[in-house]
């Protein structure tokens, strides 16, 4: 019998997943500490609340992106699908009063635009960059086409609930936020699906010869993409009161900036749900502090920007250190 | 088998139209349309219209083919650009003479080209995701250097130069062409030129050649970015000003335009002429649709499906020649 | 090669029947309207307003806008594409009067009549210009807000656009305001640039950075509604906000009480005006080198008739605000 | 094209019959110093070791043939000559100096030239281009390449070649025969002293070997030396002046052409007198599990296969004569264009996911590339193809994985420390180790195993053997491809035979011997 190339002499030592977690955990809790040392008004438990609501928003728009990533893809589509789905939903409500419409046609909307994506690059076999880059401008005129310039606004407060409201003095989109992340962990981790997702990442071709039907699982990953936009778009919907069709277009590029700073690599294969919560939490705490420390609005490109390229040199030099030492 | 293949040729008239990319098509497809509903389309004030704007692209687009072609990506040149303008205007303002302002630019184009090209280059990490990091730096960087607000006032000079003309063309447009005709004898005349393409075809052949491939593949980067902070010369020529966030999502557009030429993301395949071909493609399209006063709601829809379905024809062309090999 | 052919022939079709459609339908003078984005409600004002006033007139208009709001590069081809179709008459507000100027002087140099609405247009020779005061604008409802406040207290500014006019003139106005008022104290002046979801942004960080924040000044009602809605997601339910433009959705706001005043900057009347101006002079009559729509403070008390949809209103003549 | 066929013939034909050149050919007379030398290369891979003190002298003007069976080593010697490797042990001289190559560039700058297997040419640079990659230097004017010049010159070694090739065409536009002729010119116009040539007639048709094989003896006459590796006995016959056989890493036998038959030098590739055989218990099949019938797909005509339950059936042939080809397209995973393929006595089904489920499996030649998710852990990768049917209702238990693979772990003796442990960090054997247990864990029933045992130590090269009599005598059926023929003979109760691209005999009882397969694989 051979011995294995690498004997890995910390047999109790944590999996490099849950190592990468915890390192973006203590260093969220660090900054949180520095910054309630500054501020104490900080470590309120109002000012936390309203943050992790901030970053809730992010969160869900970049949950999807995840899935998609993890499992080789990726999807530029997310911010004008958000855009879409949050104009037609609005259109819903206000004309038939009952939010219910609203939440069918958002998932609806946002869902079929997914769907379409996966089409596009299953069938056309278009490259995903591409393929998700004409849809984002598809969606995004279709938007303004049907906006034609107005708002619309004021939905019911019952709708306004979903973005405003409290349940056991949490924030509904912090609720939301949970049970999205928790859907898309039990879906990645305790699925079939998720597993092979995982495995599509890693090596499309050996999905493929290992009998994953990978097309069919790229569609709904695709699907699962637009549908978190689409569950997005209606908290957006119901925190902002109204839709105007440039809402989404500024929040793909920090979408994917929160699935990048998570841990999750663009190669795909690897990544987690968990690390892109932290990831828009860990973004969005930096953008707090900065304003706590009166760091002026002009900074906040350039710290993103840092965060993002120190994110990725760390997980580099961690991942060398790690296959180096085997 | 037969021992000789008829090979496919890259000269001759019969390649040039079945090497013609979607955009080539659908250009030519725009132009005829666009000129029946609209004679004026084609009158010599539009064409010019046209050639500025399209010069402006170029300057993106055509950096951005040689980066692509060594399947990267440059997420950065839009906020690089706003940047370098942001530069040269307060340097002009600050009394700086316009060669030491163009000096300053040129300075920090390189050194975010040589970041880009060091993290992409030597540490292999994706260009997508370094490039989207050194954009919110650059992006930042003009934000705190003018406060967020647009900076004016300077020399007119720069418009005069952005204004003027050589013989009849417009110096935006010469630029752009002597930029075309400089980074094609690059590509297609000179030994670098093989190299880039043979980093994105084939970079461990390269190495085996006994080319430093990673430094080939540095330069890419480092030349995108200079001619990216120096056409932000013409930029600010054009507005008079510059502006912190003027170049946020040309980056994009740049993008499309290579895209649509044809250039691939694979294999170091690309088409320095594809970039013109795209670039005017897009132009034309944004022009021909103000100029029938169409709804700019619809122009981004139109953008979109253009995109897509040069990708389409692309791919059906390629699938024909497979098929005809 | 079939599949190529028949997205050629889908292609084709597709650009013929939007070219049918739109195609120019030579009815009297044309009229190319610019307007800065498709996103703010305001320019669906101006847009209605020159809409009724050119049918009215019977005119025909083209719409120009961005297709990325407020992009000037844009916008300056627009505007350059727009010189070669030569319409009889253009109405023209800047994204950017300092980039935009030397393009709209050579378009009036080439002979077309250019109508300046909105934000001011730089100098020009233009027809007319046709908008409001916007220093007055900010002044006032800076001082509507201060009065409120009872001359003391902590506010907020949200700002417009930096660079654009309407956004400076603003912010000119509201600090001449606080100058006057020596027991207020602007806390912090930062962009929210007419949006709504910058305006809910900054808001929610000025509240972290803040813990009283008595009144908050915006250039736009987007921003404003914006901020509103971060106000009350944080609790502050006792925050006096007031904003520039008056818009129906801010209308509301207002007789709903979440907004305490509007200083009217009507996009309806701008659109009407210098449609009418513009018409008028290129059919002969002399138009007045410059018209500025008065602007009223709309409050609880008066703000029924900005409730009605702009198709509903009637368009203002130029006499009405000529005489003055 | 530009010569005559009939021109072509007549010169193909001599250069057949007549391939020896003048006396000054005469190699190695011993007064002369070698030109390269190789004395005492060493070299280990983890688990491998692939070259035991290998020796070898290179005399200018000379053709030196390397033969061995696949594995023996040859392809790393290659490497190490080149620089791409270096050696544990051992070193190189050239016309008696000692010499360091550490890489490629050195190799390059002592004269040394490889053609290899794997083409190194950039697909989108031209052909002119990718001749002289790296040494435009040549053509260079103000900086500027003279294109006219590169390519006249490009011209001139095709024409050396008898190639009409348009020297402007993209190597992405040419065929595998093609590419590797532009490979050759490539290695041809660096003028090289040394030029080691790694199966070059493999992919390309007769007529454009005989092209090569005139170029070699033009080569030869001006004190080229060649390095020269092929499977092909007539080849070496007809080429070699001297001819050196490697077997398990170490150098068997270095003769002089015509001092040993073909027989005595296959025999001296396989390690021992052609012809023995090793027990093989004869089995008694069942039904057939595949049948395929005239099936053809863009590389292959006409194939007809059977497979039975309970036996293990070989697919035998050279590299490149389509025997890879043929378990992807029973495999589904490349389309086929016309015939038949009944599995499990059913017509197969369409997509390659459903006769994944239907109880088919694939050991893929390049597991890395095609079988394994490398960054992903040894749980992952040995469940991928049984999700389904362990996990029947979508919900995937960590728990029922964990103990499943710890079964498989023990069952087939993976060497990792846990299930965990991502598979990159895994040797070659346990590697394809986690391959087959994703297979077993799938419960397949057809097993095409390409290479099954293609860079895997003895150690667990037997166990794979074991595994595969265990399969068979659950009722599995199995193919074999291998192009290590013993072990052919000694797993396969019988075996087809392919060259270029087609079934050339069926080999079963007492028929299947080495030298039966080899007779039908090389070009007659």
């Amino acid at each position: 019998m051979t011995i294995p190339a690498t004997l890995d002499i910390r047999p109790s030592s944590l999996s490099p997943d849950a190592a990468a977690l915890l390192g973006r955990f203590v260093l969220i809790v660090l900054i949180a500490g520095a910054l309630t040392a500054v501020d104490p008004g900080f470590a309120s438990v109002s000012n936390l609340l309203n943050m992790l609501r901030q970053a809730s928003l992010l969160f869900l728009v970049a949950s999807g992106l995840t899935l998609v990533i993890i499992g080789g893809g990726l999807d530029l589509s997310v911010g004008a699908n958000l855009t879409l789905s949050a104009c037609l939903a609005a259109a819903a409500i206000k004309t038939t009063g009952n939010p219910w419409y609203g939440v069918a046609v958002a998932i609806g909307a946002g869902t079929l635009i997914g769907y379409a994506n996966g089409l596009m690059i299953n069938r056309l076999q278009l490259p995903p960059f591409l393929a998700t880059f004409g849809m984002l401008w598809v969606a995004q005129g279709i938007a303004y086409w049907f906006m034609a310039g107005q708002t619309i606004y004021g939905m019911p407060m019952s709708f306004r609930y979903f973005g405003t409201g409290f349940f056991l003095g949490v924030p509904l989109p912090i609720w939301i936020t949970l049970v999205v992340c928790l859907a898309c962990s039990i879906l990645l981790h305790r699925t079939t699906f998720g597993r092979e997702a995982y495995f599509m990442g890693a090596n499309q071709t050996a999905a493929l010869l290992s009998g994953v039907p990978v097309e069919r699982r790229r569609l709904l990953l695709y699907v699962l993409s637009g549908l978190t936009a689409g569950i997005a778009s209606l908290v957006y919907l119901a925190r902002l009161n109204a839709a105007e069709p440039g809402i989404g277009e500024p929040l793909l590029l920090p979408a994917i900036a929160a699935v990048l700073v998570g841990g999750t690599s663009l190669f795909g294969g690897n990544g987690n749900i968990g690390g892109t919560a932290l990831g828009a939490i860990l973004l969005t705490i930096i953008v707090n502090g900065l304003n706590l420390l009166n760091v002026a609005a002009t900074w906040h490109p350039f710290v993103n920007g840092a965060v993002v390229l120190v994110a990725i040199i760390a997980d580099l030099v961690i991942s060398r250190r790690r296959s180096g030492s085997g | 088998m037969s021992v000789t293949i008829q090979l496919q040729r890259r000269s001759g008239m019969g390649q040039f139209l079945s090497a013609i990319p979607g955009a080539g098509l659908l250009l030519i497809l725009m132009l005829v349309l666009f000129t029946i509903v609209n004679p004026r389309f084609v009158s010599q004030t539009n064409l010019m219209n046209v050639g500025l704007q399209t010069s402006l692209l170029l300057m993106l687009a055509l950096p951005m083919t040689l980066i692509i072609m060594t399947e990267g990506l440059d997420l950065s040149a839009g906020a690089l650009l706003g940047l370098s303008g942001v530069i040269v205007a307060e340097a002009l303002l600050a009394g700086w003479g316009v060669l030491a302002a163009c000096a300053a630019t040129l300075a920090v184009s390189i050194a975010f080209g040589a970041l880009n090209g060091v993290l992409i280059a030597y540490l292999s990490l994706p260009a997508f995701v370094v490039t989207l990091g050194t954009m919110g730096l650059m992006q930042g960087i003009a934000l705190v250097l003018t406060n967020g607000d647009p900076v004016g006032g300077f020399t007119p000079a720069i418009e005069t130069f952005y204004r003027s003309q050589l013989w009849f063309i417009p110096t935006p447009i010469a630029i752009a062409a002597a930029l075309y005709a400089a980074l094609w004898l690059l590509l297609y005349r000179t030994r670098l030129g093989n190299y880039v393409i043979a980093i994105g075809g084939n970079k461990d052949a390269l190495r085996l050649a006994g080319i430093r491939a990673n430094l080939v593949h540095l330069a890419v980067y480092v030349l995108g970015s200079t001619i990216i902070g120096l056409s932000a010369v013409l930029l600010i020529g054009r507005t008079n000003s510059a502006h912190p966030t003027v170049g946020i999502g040309m980056e994009f557009e740049a993008i499309a335009a290579v895209v649509l030429g044809g250039t691939s993301f694979e294999k170091g395949q690309g088409w320095l002429f594809g970039a013109v071909l795209g670039a005017l493609a897009i132009t034309v399209l944004r022009n021909g649709l103000n100029i029938l006063s169409i709804d700019s709601s619809l122009q981004v829809v139109c953008i979109g499906i253009l995109l897509i379905l040069a990708l389409l024809i692309d791919q059906a062309r390629k699938q024909f020649v497979r098929r005809t090999a | 090669m079939r599949t190529t052919r028949s997205i050629r022939c889908v292609l084709a079709a597709v650009i013929c029947g939007t070219l049918f459609n739109s195609a120019v339908r030579a009815d009297g003078e044309v009229i190319a309207a610019f307007t800065k984005n498709q996103v703010d409600p305001h320019f669906e004002g101006v847009r209605a307003g020159v809409a009724q006033m050119a049918e009215k007139m019977r005119a025909t208009v083209k719409y120009y806008t961005p297709t990325k709001p407020n992009n000037i590069t844009e916008g300056m081809s627009q505007l350059e594409d727009v010189g070669v179709t030569k319409p009889n008459l253009m109405l023209f507000m800047p994204i950017d009067a300092k980039a935009q100027l030397p393009t709209i002087k050579r378009l009036i140099e080439s002979g077309l009549p250019i109508i300046n609405y909105n934000d001011r247009g730089g100098d020009a020779p233009y027809l007319s210009f046709v908008g409001q005061d916007d220093y007055k604008l900010g002044y006032d409802i800076a001082k509507t807000l201060f009065d409120h406040l009872g001359g003391k207290g902590n506010v907020v500014i949200l700002e417009g656009v930096k660079g654009s006019t309407t956004g400076d003139e603003r912010k000119r106005g509201f600090d001449a305001a606080a100058k006057d008022y020596p027991n207020i104290k602007v806390l912090a002046s930062q962009p929210a640039n007419f949006q709504r979801l910058l305006g809910m942004q900054t808001m929610e960080n000025l509240i972290q950075q803040f813990s009283t924040i008595d009144g908050v000044i915006a250039a736009a009602d987007a921003s404003a509604l914006g901020a509103i809605e971060a106000l009350n997601a944080a609790g502050r339910k006792n925050v006096a906000v007031v904003s520039i433009n008056g818009v129906p959705e801010a209308v509301e706001a207002v007789k709903a009480g979440s907004l305490l005043a509007i200083a009217e900057f009507d996009g309806f009347k701008i659109g009407c005006v210098a449609t009418a101006v513009g018409l008028n002079a290129i059919r002969g009559q002399s138009a007045p080198k410059q018209i500025t729509i008065p602007g009223a403070i709309i409050t609880k008390a008066n703000y029924a008739p900005w409730l009605v949809p702009y198709k509903d209103r009637t368009c203002p003549t130029p006499d009405a605000y000529i005489a003055k | 094209m530009m010569h005559g066929t009939e021109n072509q013939d007549e010169q193909g034909d001599r250069s057949l019959h007549t391939p020896k050149g003048s006396a000054s050919r005469a190699p190695g007379s011993e007064a002369d110093a070698p030109l390269l030398r190789l004395v005492g290369i060493d070299k280990s891979f983890p688990g491998v070791h692939a070259l035991k003190n290998v020796s070898l002298d290179v005399y200018a003007g000379e053709v030196h043939v390397i033969l061995g069976q696949n594995g023996a080593g040859k392809s790393t010697l290659i490497k190490t000559l080149y620089g791409a490797y270096a050696a544990d042990r051992g070193y190189i001289e050239i016309e008696g100096r000692r010499v360091a190559v550490a890489r490629p560039a050195d190799a390059s700058a002592l004269g040394i030239a490889v053609i290899f297997q794997e083409f190194s040419l950039i697909p989108y640079l031209d052909i002119a281009q990718n001749i002289f990659l790296g040494r435009e230097a040549a053509f260079s004017r103000f900086g500027l390449v003279d294109s006219a010049a590169m390519h006249a010159a490009a011209r001139t070694i095709l024409d050396g070649l008898g190639l009409d090739y348009d020297t402007h065409a993209y190597a992405a536009d040419l065929g595998v025969a093609q590419q590797q002729m532009v490979e050759i010119a490539k290695a041809l116009s660096q003028n090289a002293r040394v030029l080691v040539m790694d199966e070059p007639t493999a992919a390309i048709s007769e007529r454009e070997s005989d092209r090569l094989f005139q170029t070699i003896a033009r080569l030869t006459e001006k004190r080229v030396a060649i390095v020269y590796i092929s499977h092909r006995m007539k080849e070496v016959q007809m080429l070699g002046d001297r001819i050196t056989i490697l077997r398990d890493g170490a150098v068997v036998t270095s003769v002089l052409r015509d001092q040993k038959s073909q027989a005595e030098m296959v025999g001296a590739m396989i390690g021992r007198p052609s012809g023995s055989q090793l027990a093989r218990t004869p089995r008694s099949p069942g039904e057939p599990v595949l049948l395929a019938r005239d099936v053809n797909t863009a590389k292959l005509s006409d194939i007809s296969i059977e497979i039975l339950a309970g036996e293990v059936v070989g697919l035998a042939g050279l590299v490149g004569s389509g025997r890879t080809e043929v378990v992807r397209a029973l495999f589904g995973a490349d389309p086929i264009a016309s015939g038949e393929i009944a599995l499990f006595g059913s017509r197969a089904l369409a997509t390659l996911d459903r006769r994944v489920r239907a109880g088919m499996a694939l050991l893929p030649e390049d597991r890395k590339r095609e079988g394994l998710a490398l960054p992903l852990d040894v749980r992952d990768n040995a469940t991928v193809a049984s999700l389904w049917r362990s996990f029947t209702s979508g919900w995937f238990s960590p728990a029922k994985a964990e103990r499943d693979t710890r079964g498989l772990i023990a069952q087939l003796g993976i060497a990792a420390h846990g299930t965990r442990q991502s598979v990159h960090t895994l040797s070659g054997g346990n590697q394809q180790k986690v391959v087959l247990a994703k297979w077993l864990a799938a419960g397949s029933r057809l097993f095409l195993l390409d290479e099954p045992t293609r860079g895997v130590d003895v150690g667990a090269k037997a166990e794979i053997y074991r595994l595969i009599d265990q399969l068979v005598d659950g009722g599995a059926g199995v193919v074999v491809i291998s192009s290590e023929l013993p072990e052919l003979v000694q797993l396969c109760d019988r075996a087809y035979v392919m060259r270029d691209h087609r079934i050339v005999g069926h080999l079963a009882g007492d028929q299947l011997t080495e030298r039966a397969i080899l007779e039908l694989a090389v070009h007659q």
